[in-house]
């Protein structure tokens, strides 16, 4: 019997591997240009020239050199834009799911590890904060301390650790019966090390598979609210208010609509198909 | 504030109980609508991905929900408004009802008060209206549900007296629909429950493209204009609201699960 | 074996092989029959694919194996060439199964009555009063008490011994002429072991229905069966009336068997499992014999 | 949902079908009623009292308030007045008292007859500080009133040359006394009578108001029977609800649409400039204290490449507050597009591209056409020059109540509504210090703009503002851009008379 299970996982291995290499590729070229976007971006994303407002796409007639994915109505390069608003798009994404990790996963292995009043408390947290949605938090938000990406970031951080605690609580509390922590306990490990040492690298795996799926929520809570201009200062270029600009004038220059609309949604699906095959990967039940 | 008076709006100079109120019922009836229709396709690609596992279509839903999970819930709406607004007009772009309509309802629950009145004019118009909206809203959770749900059957589909029941002559779709769905769609309700505050969160946005005069439009006419007083009415309803349909789905897994139920 | 009597055999299985989607063969040429109303152990070691040729009659084989060769009849009528709708509702009409694990066997979601009733309305057309009178008739007939309240309970409120006497009612319910027993009593302790089985024989004498009764246990084997089919790695090593195996076991590995069962009769008899030489020769002449027919059906 | 399931998925593919037929045959109706008419307004009515709040002073809304009220004296299309309420007013003699006629034969909507007493109280209300009314400052000037029959006599406490202008201008409202004290202010917002050509049939806040042509009403009787106004605040969606066919009439949107939209057969358009100047407010703070800034904000703008590029052409650059057509529109004052004087003006202040002069401007967005994209535009021309503006959006109202709190930004973005076409309404107002509309408040100003508001001889004033106009030019104290042209696009089945005051008045719509 022992030949059925080599042959099963190998057809699949070569499938997840492209699940996995796609938005790999993607999600390295978006951080290339963010992290070059001067050096990358043909243009300056500011730079504005009322004379070649509204230029179609390259491959499209009447386009300019230099302006690959035309411009918008205000003569602005759509293309240096997009690249600049990578920037904020990884920014925000980096920032906030690794606050929100860090902030989630914390209390997770606390719960889940101390166990007893700690536990209860936390739950306690998370069952009512779970509740409340990022996007509604961050518009309410934006009302006390004002627009700008701290606004954004603390609503997402503010809101998306109930999921890290939530299941890091609960892997933690699986590895915790293991017999390997009873054993470093008893050779005198002090709690707080035995929870490092011991739990986290267990549980490290799947708190990355959250992370990318949490940046991929990030993502789109920016692009929410620089939508309804509630986001940063509305001249330094986001996918979300290029594609409100955009709106306006679909009928004529849909391409200021529709390339960052298309690097958003690639963005976000490759955060959660990678965040979906990691979580495969790793987790115990579907092993 | 404590004793129950929250003040009056500065913009719409009128009491904020009243204006919180009279707003919500819009969103929870476009909220509802939503959910009904996330939970109808979700079980419905969930039942087809189970019925054709191992095969093209179930790939091939599996991607579309993948791609359909990554599109904002705003950006739907912008797609329709387009497509069924503009390119072929068929559908209601914005507001709730149609001005034209006589409604002298004592609630503002236009719809269920429609169909409890008999009339149908009103309910015609404001699905007519909210359906838009409601599909922008519903499609990440539809997707969503489609996941969790095809994995739970799929799990389910393994057990011995789903085996039994093919024994005993049931065809692959009733065995899914009669035996399984109902062990499968019980861990589903809890992502329901949760995702469905999130649904309400996205009516801000969806409600603000279709100019739907909801709870979230107003909240943000609030934000923008920093009417506080409105603000924190908005944020108490909200907080209200997500507790008591947390307690609602806590309630209704014990109910549906027979094992809790009997004790 | 297949004479084309009167009223044929109730199951005919001839030369049935099964395989794995890499070609690795799970059962090789496997033929056994049944009269009417008679009862055939199929016994052999775990992972010798027996369970595999009852879930091939009722068509339950696991998606991704496949039936390489051979024929199976259900009362004369060839299932192999049947539509999918037409297999089912043959094999719904005459067989049912009595399946190994009651604990999984029943849809924690839903009472009992509609999981007895439901087949027999919805699939053989009973009316909604035959069914619920047959099925409590039924369950008093396995010594369940107070069949109504079983009746409207859910499964989690009974014991694992009455959720398989619930599956026994279920099975004979539509009085088929074929039951797939398989491994009915394994997943039960002993004390309820003995009880099932003397139900299961009770039920099948009044009813007059074949049993296939698929078990790893000898002892099983003598208080049931009347005829055996010993099975291993996928092959039939002796098919003869139960007396004679017990008393002149013809083929070695039949020896081994029932020499590797403790007997429930004689507790002090000394038991010693399968030699282990014995398995590799035996493993060793089937992959010769694999060989050969490779090379034929090249 | 969870007893069995007896859903087949036939039944549920038949069921979700029949649904998406039946909400499809609903909508395509709508519009054609026989004599209802259906406009998409780009702004909500956010309180029924036009005469208190911020609402009372937004331009766009006076439209939706002269369907349901009137003002003491009414005005043409042509920005000229005639009889409102009143169908004879004056000034004394000596000018130290006013007479006032009261139109006879007219009715509220609750069938209470106009009374005398309904103007007095009204223009005692809004003379009294206390029930908030922003032009107080005018109507503060007259008081102890005095009725014989239906002509009301009052003292001129302070002169104010265009005060009958004020009357057919903001919070010149007429409201019922009898039943506003009946009611109360909550009682009025929620059932709002007038005695205008509409009664307000329905009103859903943020959502629509239904209008019902009043049968008793003096003037001429308007052509449509019923009139929703639809409230959509997004442009994009009013483009929609035009060109779907779900409202007949709309405004206020991008021109590249206006101009889409009106080559469309079965739409027609008109684009007419109108009394609105899109301008930047200056605020005496921060930077903006430094004349060379000022100026040089103000030279690095080319107007007209703004107006072709961004508004198709329709617009008309502006150097002063006053618009061709007014009083006091003096032609010779300029301030011509000239990025290299920007630079050196900024140099001489210790500024230049690398070390740029910082501040916030603050501007709608989606309110009047391109409002947002011509900040952003302008923003981009001041990068060159070396000003580095940061952009901050806000609704209209927020900015009525930062302007009454002189709290806005160093530059902030507004369209100036001056449908009176008198200099004190603009420049006046806009400029004087102690009025709530100003920004600027430095002292010179004060003493230039103060006597003018009193100045009894007509030529003289004039003469005067325009002296203050080349003035407020040489010291950049505002920043005017032009002069709008308001876009309205109807189906063809119905014909808009244009006002240049910028109001889309229902009962100035027509069938064709």
């Amino acid at each position: 019997m022992a030949d059925i299970t080599a042959a099963a996982p190998r057809r699949r291995a070569r499938r997840l591997n492209l699940r996995l290499w796609l938005p790999l590729l993607w999600l390295g070229a978006v951080a290339l240009a963010a992290i070059f976007a001067p050096l990358v971006a043909p243009q300056d994303p500011l730079m504005q020239d009322l004379m070649l407002e509204r230029l179609p796409p390259a491959f499209m007639d009447g386009s300019e050199p230099g302006y690959w994915l035309g411009t918008d109505s205000l003569g602005r390069d759509v293309l240096s834009r997009m690249i600049h608003g990578a920037r904020i798009a990884l920014f925000v994404s980096l920032v906030a799911a690794t606050a929100t990790c860090l902030f989630g996963a914390a209390l997770g292995l606390v719960a889940g590890y101390f166990g007893g009043w700690w536990d209860r408390v936390i739950s306690r947290l998370v069952d009512i904060w779970m509740a409340f949605p990022p996007v509604l938090f961050a518009v309410l938000l934006v009302a006390v301390i004002g627009t700008g990406l701290t606004s954004v970031i603390a609503a997402i951080a503010l809101i998306d650790w109930t999921r890290f605690a939530r299941v890091i609580r609960a892997e933690t509390m699986v590895q915790a019966r293991m017999d390997y922590v009873d054993s470093a306990r008893i050779g005198g490990a002090r709690r707080l090390t035995t929870l490092i040492s011991e739990i986290l690298p267990n549980v490290l795996p799947s708190i990355i598979a959250l992370l990318m799926l949490e940046m991929g929520i990030a993502v789109i809570v920016e692009a929410i609210l620089s939508f309804v201009n509630l986001s940063i200062s509305s001249d330094d270029p986001t996918w979300g208010s290029m594609i409100a600009e955009g709106r306006n004038a679909i009928h004529f220059a849909w391409w200021v609509l529709l390339f960052p609309l298309i690097a958003l949604f690639l963005t976000v699906l490759s955060f959660s198909t990678l965040g979906e095959g990691l979580k495969q990967r790793f987790d115990p039940v579907l092993q | 504030m404590l004793q129950g008076d929250f003040g009056t709006s500065i913009t719409l100079r009128r009491p904020v109980d009243e204006l919180v109120l009279s707003r919500l019922p819009a969103t929870l009836e476009l909220s509802v609508m939503a959910l009904a229709i996330a939970v109808a396709l979700g079980v419905a690609i969930a039942v087809i991905g189970a019925r054709r596992r191992g095969t093209a279509t179930e790939v091939g839903l599996d991607l579309t929900s993948g791609a359909v999970l990554s599109v904002p819930d705003f950006l739907w709406g912008l797609v329709f408004v387009l497509l069924f607004g503009v390119l072929w007009p068929v559908l209601s772009i914005s507001g709730r009802i149609d001005p034209q309509i006589d409604v002298d309802f004592t609630s503002n629950f236009y719809t269920f008060e429609g169909i409890v009145r008999g009339r149908f004019d009103v309910v015609q118009s404001t699905l007519s209206h909210m359906l838009m909206p409601a599909l922008a809203l519903a499609l990440p959770l539809a997707a969503m549900i489609a996941q969790l749900l095809k994995q739970n059957l799929k799990e389910v589909l393994l057990q011995d007296y789903t085996t039994l029941a093919r024994v005993r002559g049931f065809s692959e779709t009733s065995v899914i629909l009669r035996e399984a769905l109902r062990n499968a769609l019980l861990p589903t309700l809890t992502l329901v429950g949760v995702q469905f505050t999130f649904l309400i969160g996205g009516t801000v946005i969806v409600e603000r493209i279709f100019s739907y005069e909801g709870l979230g439009n107003m909240a943000i006419d609030a934000v923008i204009n920093r009417d506080l007083p409105l603000i924190q009415g908005i944020v108490l309803l909200f907080a209200a609201l997500f507790i008591v349909i947390n307690l609602l789905v806590d309630l209704s897994y014990t109910l549906l699960n027979p094992r809790l139920r009997h004790g | 074996m297949t004479g084309s009597h009167t009223h044929p055999n109730t199951l005919d299985v001839m030369q049935l092989g099964i395989a794995l989607p890499n070609g690795h063969r799970l059962l090789r040429d496997v033929s056994l029959s049944l009269r009417p109303g008679e009862v055939r152990a199929l016994v052999g070691e775990s992972g010798a694919g027996k369970s595999m040729i009852g879930k091939a009659v009722l068509g339950i084989l696991p998606q991704n194996l496949r039936v390489t060769g051979g024929e199976i009849l259900l009362e004369g009528q060839h299932l192999g060439a049947m539509t999918p709708w037409t297999r089912r509702k043959t094999v719904a009409q005459s067989a049912a199964l009595i399946p190994q694990d009651p604990l999984t066997a029943l849809n924690p979601a839903r009472r009992i009555g509609p999981q007895i009733t439901d087949p027999l309305v919805r699939i053989h057309g009973w009316s909604r009063a035959k069914a619920r009178d047959t099925a409590l008739a039924l369950l008093d007939r396995v010594h369940i008490r107070d069949p109504k309240r079983v009746m409207e309970s859910y499964p989690h409120e009974l014991s694992g011994g009455m959720r398989q006497r619930v599956l026994i009612a279920a099975a004979f319910a539509p009085s088929p002429r074929l039951i797939v027993a398989d491994e009915p009593t394994t997943a039960l302790d002993v004390t309820v072991q003995k009880q099932i089985l003397r139900l299961i024989r009770e039920l099948q004498q009044e009813t007059g229905t074949a049993v296939l009764f698929v078990t790893h246990d000898m002892g099983v084997v003598a208080k049931i069966s009347q005829k055996v089919t010993v099975l291993f790695a996928g092959k039939v090593m002796e098919d003869a009336p139960t007396e004679r195996i017990f008393t002149d076991p013809a083929h070695p590995y039949t020896r081994a068997l029932i020499a590797a069962t403790p007997s429930y009769a004689d507790l002090d008899r000394p038991f010693s499992p399968v030699p282990q030489t014995l398995i590799a020769e035996l493993q060793g002449a089937i992959a010769r014999d694999d060989a050969r027919h490779q090379g034929a059906a090249r | 949902m969870t007893s069995s399931l007896p859903l087949s998925r036939r039944g549920f593919m038949g069921a979700s079908a029949a649904l998406t037929a039946l909400l499809a045959t609903g909508s395509s109706v709508l519009a054609e009623g026989a004599d209802s008419l259906t406009i998409a307004y780009n702004l909500p009515v956010q309180s029924w009292d036009p005469t208190t709040g911020p609402a009372a002073v937004n331009p766009a809304l006076q439209s939706v308030y002269l369907a349901v009220f009137d003002r003491y004296i009414a005005q043409a299309p042509d920005l000229s007045f005639g009889p409102g309420l009143l169908t004879d007013w004056g000034f004394s003699e000596d000018k130290s008292q006013i007479t006032m006629t009261v139109r006879e034969g007219v009715t509220w909507h609750n069938g209470d007859a106009l009374t005398p007493e309904d103007i007095v109280w009204s223009l005692a209300r809004a003379g009294d500080p206390a029930t908030g009314n922003p032009m107080q400052f005018v109507w503060g000037k007259i008081g102890n009133f005095s009725v014989d029959g239906n002509v009301i006599t009052a003292d001129v406490k302070e002169f104010e040359p265009a005060l009958f202008k004020w009357m057919a201008f903001l919070t010149a409202f007429v409201l019922p006394k009898a039943y506003y004290e009946k009611v109360g202010a909550e009682g009025f917002e929620k059932a709002p009578i007038g005695t205008g050509p509409y009664m307000v049939d329905a009103f859903e806040q943020g959502a629509y108001v239904r209008l019902k042509a009043y049968p008793g009403y003096w003037g001429e009787k308007p052509a449509f029977e019923t009139v929703t106004i639809k409230f959509v605040t997004d442009a994009a969606s009013r483009v929609a609800e035009i060109e779907s066919g779900n409202s007949d009439v709309t405004s206020n949107i991008p021109y590249e649409e206006y101009d889409r939209l009106i080559a469309k057969d079965g739409l027609e358009g008109e684009a007419v400039p109108i009394t609105d100047i899109g301008m930047i407010f200056l605020n005496d703070i921060d930077v903006m204290l430094d004349k060379n800034v000022r100026l040089a904000a103000h030279h690095a703008i080319d107007k007209q490449l703004i107006i072709d590029r961004l508004l198709r052409g329709y617009g008309v650059p502006l150097s002063t507050l006053e618009v061709p057509g007014y009083a006091a529109y003096d032609e010779s004052i300029t301030v011509d597009y000239d990025p290299e004087k920007s630079k050196e003006l900024l140099a001489a202040s210790g500024y230049s591209t690398d070390t740029p002069v910082k501040f916030t401007i603050q501007t709608t967005r989606g309110f009047k056409p391109k409002d947002y994209e011509m900040i952003q535009a302008i923003v981009g021309m001041w990068r060159k020059v070396g000003i580095e503006a940061e952009i901050e959006v806000y609704e209209i109202a927020k900015h009525y109540e930062l302007r009454a709190a002189d709290t806005l930004a160093p530059a902030a973005f507004y369209n100036w509504g001056n449908s009176i076409g008198d200099p004190s309404t603009s420049t006046g107002f806009a400029m004087f210090g102690p009025s709530p509309h100003a920004v600027w408040d430095s002292a010179d100003l004060v003493e230039k703009i103060g006597p003018l508001f009193g100045e009894p001889d007509e030529d003289k004033r004039i003469a005067g503002y325009k002296d203050v106009s080349r003035y407020i030019a040489e010291e950049g104290y505002v920043i005017p851009l032009l002069q709008y042209v308001m876009p309205v696009v109807f189906r063809s089945a119905v014909a808009v008379t244009p006002y240049t005051s910028g109001d889309l008045l229902p009962q100035a719509i027509s069938k064709a």
